[in-house]
């Protein structure tokens, strides 16, 4: 039997301390295609299912940690085999207000396994369609696109006496939602960019001197490391990993390569083939990521037709969103998992919103505190703790570390094999990522 | 040509000066006029609001940007919100009426009245561009709840040790600290206390119906949400 | 109890349909008394705007927002226009009117009325939600500039070949297609074309004084950058 998240996060956490964490999950909704097709050309035997995973950490009631990850499956309706499952990994960043030995690296590196290790199929049971049909119960419903006279005059008549005109019977199952299947074992991506940055889910946290910022280059090391223990620990050998560094040559991104655990790891990017292919059609959409904003700016300028790879990543390096100097980097990796088994989330282990709104709200609680003083972790972690029992009727998962202290790994979830990390001694407020730093949201406190 | 200064350029100049006056005295006229076209509806709203159970509480949970001026733990309290209501004495002083529901043991039935008042803000070195108005406030009397004693800020004996200081921040950023907020105390008081005001009564209650229904929705998934994202598909068409 | 459905939540619900219906209403009335009110002044405004020269020219390329609705190219003709007035036969009803000087063996000095309705939008099964209003237009004749015949739609013979198309494309890109928008023919026509209007009645009229001052103190300090937060300096102090 596999071991739940609780054991196997458990297992990257120091030995006996405890920890909390919540682990939020959007509901799966049917999305447009990452990657765009040209104008009029529509794939209609694939489908886009989109879900995004935040989880974030606490210790002695305060935030010490958030990650931001994105799982998009490539449903192939034709042929299931042939489906792909993609894994954006947006943003991991430390508030730096902890106190005992932690790494963040091997921390995760275990979420990673634990998202690798979910069935795919797990997004599948209840997707939101893109557009949906209301069929029969159009006028009976209460709808985004009811309005609010409407929506009165539905209301009075659903509560009026001898009313048979009931709130419509909304059937998870029926029209409402889509559901598939597909194998467990398809192709699965990870992709991120990384890119240095004082913050990029907590905000004002860069003035805790007790955090430690990595530069660009750091930052790309740390990251590449994390995904080549990943592929040794995850994936088969035949696995594709490619690092392109925007604005520096062939031998140069190489050297970066050669003192890596996985043996195939190239220059390049796991999206699009040729330097001359035209950018818009290759780079993916992804959200809040700088690629993407890119290629919308293409557009806007009447460029997209016209911007192959080359120059897209030449140009992209020189945005003025980069801290001029600072190595950025595009890290992917393709394969097929060696895994003989998957994992179905406990419903208890994840608090899945009932709306993206509900999502954005309470993931504000955690990205729209500031961190500059220890009050801003101790806050957020009261906020997420008190909304998550009155109002959502459910609770942190409390995780026990199991981790000894210079061991490798333990509690490990299937086929682990020992990655011999050394990293152990990193210290506590390790500052990590990948992304660009947010608009801080307008929030209070 | 004679020595005055009335040459053309410099009289537009001036006649645009005096337009902006006019401008101001007229929009200042329209806010008027719209508060008195308003508010017989509003009475005659808040009459029909108070016989839907829950209305207030439906509304307040359903509002993101509300939630994001109070603690979590403030829930226990604004679902015993009975009613809001807005009394204009003009388009820049109003009272926000706010009607709470009592919890046995816990915490009084009550009606607060907080006094707010829209003045042009003094001359000053900030580098705000464009923020002419502020609001003030006065401090309202209102009985917090027993169960935030500890960090009721008129109960905290000790304001001075780590522990004192922590809970009288906590209390004043809880939604009862919004009572006392004047805006005259930067920093010390609840946080953004005068965007509070203005959601409530720029947003909140005029447009407390919409919510309302929104709220209402059949398929919960698709309660609305602004949020934009770069992965929004490329407009490539021509 | 008697079979009648009068029972006090529907009765609730139904006398805030009504209200709404009110409130619509009243809003109407408003921006009806908002027009009265203004229009003495806006007339009092564009006689004396006509005394200032290139004032339009410096509030259209002080107006970050109304460069993205344009082509670069567009600004040679743009710099060329006199004024800007709104003649409105109701809130919902009015005409944007654009006077341009001529250059010369290019383009004629010409008085351009572009007629606009602002409509109720019809039953969509979009995905848009909250709207409801739209704006639509007619289609006004412009002469166009001589230095654009290459992307004139009414002068390019084969609108078949790709050469045709793109430079039809160009053409209705243009601000030149924007006189030809009606909002009639979604992704034929020039691009959010109802965005323009919106962003000249509702903001760039109203408030060219302001931007016009905003361009002068601009040019004295150089240092504004309304560029959003994200391109800011990161704020490394510890």
């Amino acid at each position: 039997m596999l071991p739940n998240f609780s054991q196997y996060i458990g297992g990257a956490l120091p030995k006996d301390q405890q920890f909390e964490v919540l682990h939020l999950q959007s509901i799966p909704v049917e999305s447009h295609p990452i990657i765009t097709a040209p104008y009029g050309i529509t794939d209609l035997s694939s489908l886009t299912i989109k879900t995004q995973h935040f989880f974030t950490f606490f210790k002695d009631e305060r935030t010490i940690f958030g990650f931001e990850v994105y799982v998009y499956i490539l449903l192939k309706k034709d042929n299931p085999t042939e489906s792909e499952r993609l894994l954006f990994i947006s943003k991991a960043d430390t508030t730096g207000y902890i106190n005992s030995k932690i790494s963040i690296k091997q921390l995760t590196k275990r979420i990673i396994s634990y998202l690798l290790s979910i069935d795919p199929n797990h997004y599948l049971q209840k997707v939101i369609p893109l557009k949906r049909n209301y069929g029969s119960q159009k006028d009976s419903m209460i709808t985004k696109s009811t309005s609010t006279l409407q929506s009165l005059h539905l209301l009075a008549l659903r509560n009026s006496m001898n009313s048979t005109y009931l709130k419509p019977y909304v059937d998870d199952n029926q029209i409402h939602f889509l559901s598939f299947r597909c194998p467990s074992n398809i192709v699965t991506k990870i992709s991120l960019f990384t890119r240095p940055s004082p913050q990029y889910l907590f905000s004002k946290s860069s003035n805790n001197p007790n955090k430690h910022v990595l530069n660009g280059f750091d930052l790309m090391k740390w990251w590449i490391n994390i995904i080549d223990d990943t592929i040794i620990e995850n994936f088969q050998s035949n696995t594709i990993a490619k690092l392109l560094i925007p604005g520096e040559d062939y031998n140069s991104i190489s050297r970066n390569l050669s003192n890596l655990k996985y043996v195939n790891w190239n220059v390049g990017t796991i999206f699009g083939q040729n330097r001359e292919d035209l950018a818009v059609y290759s780079v993916p959409l992804f959200p809040d990521d700088p690629k993407s904003r890119f290629l919308h700016h293409l557009v806007a300028d009447s460029r997209a037709k016209s911007t192959n790879l080359e120059t897209f990543w030449t140009e992209l390096q020189g945005r003025q969103e980069f801290c001029s100097g600072e190595t950025v980097s595009v890290i992917g990796i393709s394969g097929i998992l060696n895994y003989q088994q998957y994992y179905n989330p406990d419903p208890n282990e994840i608090v899945i919103p009932s709306s993206k709104k509900q999502f954005e709200y309470i993931k504000s609680y955690i990205t729209g505190e500031e961190y500059d003083t220890e009050e801003g972790a101790f806050e957020s972690y009261m906020n997420i703790r008190d909304f998550v029992t009155d109002r959502l009727n459910a609770s942190l998962i409390e995780i026990i570390g199991s981790r000894e202290f210079n061991s490798t790994n333990s509690g490990s979830l299937q086929n682990l094999q020992a990655s011999g990390d050394t990293d152990y001694q990193r210290k506590h407020s390790t500052e990590i990522t990948t992304l660009q730093p947010r608009k801080k949201q307008k929030k209070n406190y | 040509m004679s020595s005055n200064e009335e040459d053309p350029i410099s009289k537009a100049f001036l006649g645009l000066a005096e337009c902006e006056i006019e401008t101001n005295k007229v929009e200042k006229k329209i806010e008027e006029y719209r508060l008195t076209q308003l508010k017989p509806i509003y009475t005659k709203r808040d009459e029909i609001i108070s016989n839907i159970p829950g209305f207030w509480k439906i509304v307040l949970s359903q509002h993101n940007d509300f939630a994001n001026y109070i603690r979590a733990s403030d829930f226990k309290y604004i679902d015993n919100i009975e009613s809001i209501k807005i009394d204009w004495i003009n388009s820049n002083n109003f009272h926000i009426i706010i009607k709470f529901q009592g919890i046995r043991d816990d915490f009084p039935e009550q009606t607060i009245a907080k006094k707010c008042q829209r003045i042009i803000k003094e001359e000053s070195d900030d580098l705000d561009e464009d923020i002419e108005e502020q609001i003030i406030s006065e401090k309202s009397e209102i009985v917090w709840p027993k169960s935030y004693n500890h960090i009721n800020p008129e109960l905290i004996e000790d304001k001075t040790t780590k522990e004192g200081k922590k809970n009288y921040r906590m209390g004043m950023k809880s939604f009862f600290g919004w009572f006392k907020w004047t805006g005259l105390k930067p920093g010390k008081e609840f946080p953004h206390g005068d965007g509070l005001i203005q959601l409530i009564v720029d947003d909140l209650y005029p447009y407390c119906v919409r919510y309302y229904t929104e709220a209402q929705r059949d398929l919960a998934d698709e309660a609305s949400d602004s949020g934009s994202s770069e992965d929004e598909p490329l407009d490539l068409q021509e």
